[in-house]
């Protein structure tokens, strides 16, 4: 779950971590009531999760509760990367002499924290890391020695980091680990980690990406959940526990595609994209799925009005295909969406049973993968 | 021979009396592999269905002598189920659960001991066709044979199997080493027992967008540390890049992680990548040959 | 720095680890208020840190505010063991079916905490592990890797904790060894840890004992110091961060000693003893010493009116000669100890120039240790 | 012949812009030690008393080559500077520092890796006279032979080598383990070296009471992985029980860890222990003869 700028600010705030002092507002009326009280030269800034925001003109400058107004009106409900601003971040402006990179994220391959650091921060630390790789200090911290302050030390020394917020960075490395470990999360990013002209560190941005499946230790962090602009399809997905993924794609000739296993779903689409199509809506029914979830999905997937023709692909391990058979067979009964726009592909646990199911609804389910993508493609193709 | 498991594999069941762990319980030990009892915290000294529970792991090994453990606990618990086991006398560790916090693994494979092998977790687990099934694969669509597979995925190596088999290429050891960021048993350390297995032949390797863990078994056969012909797959060319959020990815991983870049990795060092699971018996075919 | 049963609980309940509602009282009127607040069976307990209070008469019952009165003056200004009980724990008295033991303290050998356990605990769990060594459970924890889970329930297994407590057992054990992190402790211990008639574990009573070194991360602990029951000399030693232990003995005949270096002092006292007397205060100026920090270990020490004859034993490495010789001289001349009950051994770096101030102040520094012990202990027997 | 360090041992001082650190720098470089710079983070680049100061201990190594430091720095930051050496490259680390948090140096001893060997905390450091002193002690007192000496105490250790040296018995390695309840060092750990060191012929074990150190190596010579004559002063005989608090202690240790039981596990394997450091050289020279 990645969390927008004030969110990752108050969880940095919360560890410790300097962050310039601002409030969030979600109405003009909102922000006046803020630069009211505080009356001074602030930043606007778009609370979305795309980036180049800047650049789109989601970040924009004040300094009375009067010079407020239009900013924010500017701002709140413009998309950005197809992304609503549904709230505006009014910070203090910082006299800026410096940016760092700070950020720790999972290094799947040593399996470990991989702590990240450059005196080059901002905007271009990406084109940074690929022309000038000498810039970046990395450290990958074993996560049961933790970290210690002389990792801190020893990657400021590597990446260049000003000697005169040396003692500074060190903490502010080892807030940001902890605070990585207590949220469970994938990624902590702080860019830029500005140096102030009185010489002070401080977080300017705030990225914080959540590992969904460490939520359960952390309640308290669902109710920021309806800040994020997902789809609709997919928040509805997530409520009921479905894996469920929304894509881009332009929406004509499209291919809903269901299976059972995320890699399994992942080559379905290639089949179909092999079979030149393209699928724009994902779902994993998951190992052992019921009938109702069987129901739930095709509901979902076909709720999508890009979507014209449906690929369910199955092949039964722990998942029956009795099950899968009935689920869909119900979907189909309660719904609008009509058989001929079906292709079902039915293999392994219970696959006799499961087409018998479906024979007697009228469906007849294909032999293969690659089959079934042929032929929902040409359905696609029919409109 | 095989790899990891054979007919000798003792094997406790972690989680044996909840639903999944019951019901792969009897799924495996109807397929052959030696179930020597489970683990249920509280339970210790039941019976169910034949199967002897314990309260401990270390109370199963002493009892049973088992050395591999499959573990179906809930995900909250499955980390302490990983550690509780490598702490008992188990060997080799098959965690089949799915959605652990990433932080826990991060945890517990950072102190897990020298010698304690993981699988997964998320994964499917492994089958030596014929001998022994530790995972929750449909044992039906698996052949003995003399060649190797290696997948990050579930389903969609039961797809690639069921190909292999109905060709008539069967298979030494299947290995679903399982999709999480984090994860016990990679491509490189299954590379290197299926070097050493007399009966595998060739390899099949299935990976995924994400992680760099499909080059680095590239650099591996580049390195000649592997060296038995490989046909590869790699799922997710079609999936769009995920949403990115910060530049620490792209630090870490580079160029690295896309279908592009794993492809032109394994093509680089001499392995055919097949467009569709549909290729593979082919290509498999004329690398033995 | 141990600390008394009511602090120790304070700590507990902090953690989360159940103890029974009760609170401290210092006057007999604190006692009388505490139980018109809550008037209910309790038990009254002397706050010391020896064991066998049971047994002295420091432990009694009361209902009400009228017959707490009794109990609490009777033990408030109780010594027990040499131990003057300056504070009473009122509490709740509990139904208890079973006293179970629970302990973590550091084990040298393996540079582990280990967690000990036993279903036999109460007074006699020390027998009962020098009897039945069987009952009692323990575990090595690699700090590196933490407390898990099954670490508690192995332990519950091995020592057979009663399976209806065995997950609040994994819990409290869990919280103990945060605990004992968090604060630092070499021994966190509940003896009894009582499983009452409802079935629910209490720590029935708490022994804690922080590591001195430790403190510097917990300052807030200092507080606690001044109801720890030391010797008034040792409070103005550790005032002074003078390492000095005032020794119980016969007092009569007694030595005092002081060196550079715990070990040498130590080899000291059994020179000592070698020579038939008694150290009984033992003072160690550690390495490098300035004058001051000798002038203030010569007037701790002789402040004891026990001490008959003062040994300065140095055997200087970075402690230099000179130094320590003008300390000394300094402490003579600023005080009333008079020069004939003084031993000086004095050898090492700049020995040449302390004995040279020694004997410019008409102090003739012995050669050897056990010539200094003799001759001290001689000048202690003439009294 | 000797352990640990020799005149080859080029060695970085932790802590060297800090009184002690630079005091004791300039005593060992007198003593001949090679001192190949320090470590003083924020200070690297400068240089004080001809010795180059190092931002980092990793920058210190790659520059210098030592494989031995010395940390000199206060309590609370020792541990993390144990840490930095290892990382850094260090393989032998003494540390000076007394007053480290016992729980510091739990988890820094926890974490140390596979052949770094750590010396300390809250000891004198090692000398190999006439070639390498690492420490604090007064190199003065020692003199090149053949007995080995491993210690607890410090300033007890001086008194027992200057007795041994007037008794014209030079020492090949003094090693003060440090008297703090969690060390990296124990007898046991010098026991084996000493074992394998050619020089060594008899070995002085001056332990203290506390702990089962003691016991330990009394166990390992009843085992005969330690051959050579030994010799033992337990100190602090005299000394009173602590005001003992709880009975973890006991029930960890039983009846080890006083003087008595440690001078009879010595006793017992055939270990002469001294009455008084007095007493030492007379034993040495017997178990020589």
């Amino acid at each position: 779950m990645r969390l927008l700028e004030y969110q990752g600010k108050e969880l940095f705030a919360k560890a410790g971590i300097p962050v310039p002092r601002g409030r969030v507002a979600a109405t003009v009326d909102e922000a006046v009531e803020i630069m009211r009280e505080h009356p001074r030269p602030s930043v606007v800034k778009a609370q979305v999760l795309v980036g180049g925001r800047g650049k789109a003109g989601g970040v924009k400058f004040c300094s009375t509760p009067e010079d407020v107004v239009e900013p924010a009106r500017a701002i709140l409900g413009m998309t950005i990367k197809g992304e609503v601003a549904r709230r505006i971040l009014i910070e203090e402006r910082m006299d800026i002499r410096q940016e760092l990179y700070l950020s720790i994220t999972v290094d799947r391959a040593s399996k470990r924290p991989i702590i990240i650091a450059s005196a080059m921060g901002g905007m271009d630390v990406e084109e940074v890391a690929a022309t000038h790789p000498e810039a970046i200090a990395t450290f990958r911290v074993n996560p049961a020695a933790g970290y210690w302050p002389y990792i801190g030390r020893r990657i400021a020394k590597q990446a260049a980091i000003p000697g005169s917020v040396m003692g500074q960075f060190v903490d502010i490395a080892g807030k940001l680990y902890a605070l990585f470990f207590e949220v469970g999360a994938m990624l902590v990013e702080i860019n830029p980690l500005a140096v102030t002209r009185d010489g002070a560190l401080v977080a300017s941005d705030a990225k914080v990406d959540l590992d969904d499946n460490g939520l359960i230790r952390h309640p308290e962090f669902e109710s920021w959940r309806t800040d994020l602009p997902d789809h609709p399809l997919e928040q509805r997905a997530r409520s009921i526990n479905l894996n469920y993924a929304y894509l881009s794609g332009r929406g004509d000739e499209s291919v809903g595609v269901i299976g059972n296993g995320a890699g399994l779903v992942m080559g379905t689409m290639d089949a179909v994209r092999a079979a030149g199509g393209e699928a724009t809506d994902f779902c994993d029914i998951g190992g052992g799925a019921k009938a109702e979830v069987v129901r739930n999905a095709v509901d979902i997937v076909t709720a999508d009005p890009r979507v014209k023709a449906l690929f369910i692909n199955i092949f039964g391990g722990i998942t029956r295909g009795d099950e899968v058979a009935r689920g869909l067979v119900a979907a189909l009964d309660g719904g609008t969406w009509r058989k001929d726009k079906l292709v079902v592909r039915l293999t392994g646990t219970n696959e006799r049973e499961g087409r018998a199911v479906l024979e007697a609804a009228g469906i007849t389910a294909v032999e293969t993968m690659s089959e079934g993508a042929a032929r929902a493609v040409a359905i696609a193709k029919q409109g | 021979m095989s790899i990891y498991i054979d007919r000798a594999s003792r094997v406790i069941v972690q989680g044996i009396t909840g639903r999944e762990g019951l019901a792969n319980a009897q799924r495996m030990r109807a397929y052959g592999t030696a179930i020597a009892g489970g683990v249920t915290p509280g339970k210790g000294g039941q019976t169910v269905d034949g199967f002897a529970v314990f309260d401990t792991v270390a109370d199963a090994v002493s009892k049973t002598g088992a050395t591999v453990s499959i573990i179906f606990v809930p995900p909250p618990f499955a980390a302490d189920a990983i550690l509780e086991a490598a702490d008992g006398g188990i060997r080799l560790i098959v965690c089949i659960t799915e959605g652990i916090p990433v932080h826990d693994m991060l945890k517990a494979v950072a102190v897990l001991p020298d010698g304690v092998r993981l699988i997964g977790p998320n994964c499917p687990g492994l089958i030596t066709p014929g001998q022994s099934l530790v995972g929750i694969m449909p044992g039906h669509v698996f052949a003995p044979g003399n060649v190797g597979l290696v997948s990050r995925s579930g389903t969609l190596t039961y797809e690639i199997v069921d190909q292999l088999t109905r060709a008539g290429i069967g298979q030494s050891t299947c290995v679903g080493i399982g999709g999480d960021p984090i994860i016990g048993t990679v491509f490189t350390d299954c590379l290197r027992e299926f070097e050493r297995d007399e009966q595998t032949k060739a390899l099949v390797l299935v990976g995924e967008i994400g992680g760099t863990d499909e080059e680095d078994a590239a650099a591996m056969i580049e390195s000649r540390e592997f060296t038995k012909p490989v046909v590869a797959f790699i799922g997710g060319r079609s999936a769009p890049e995920g949403k990115r959020m910060g530049h620490a990815g792209a630090i870490v991983s580079g160029t690295r992680g896309t279908a592009q870049a794993k492809v032109e990795a394994l093509q680089r060092v001499g392995v055919p990548v097949a467009d569709s699971p549909a290729h593979i018996p082919e290509l498999v075919r004329r690398a033995l040959a």
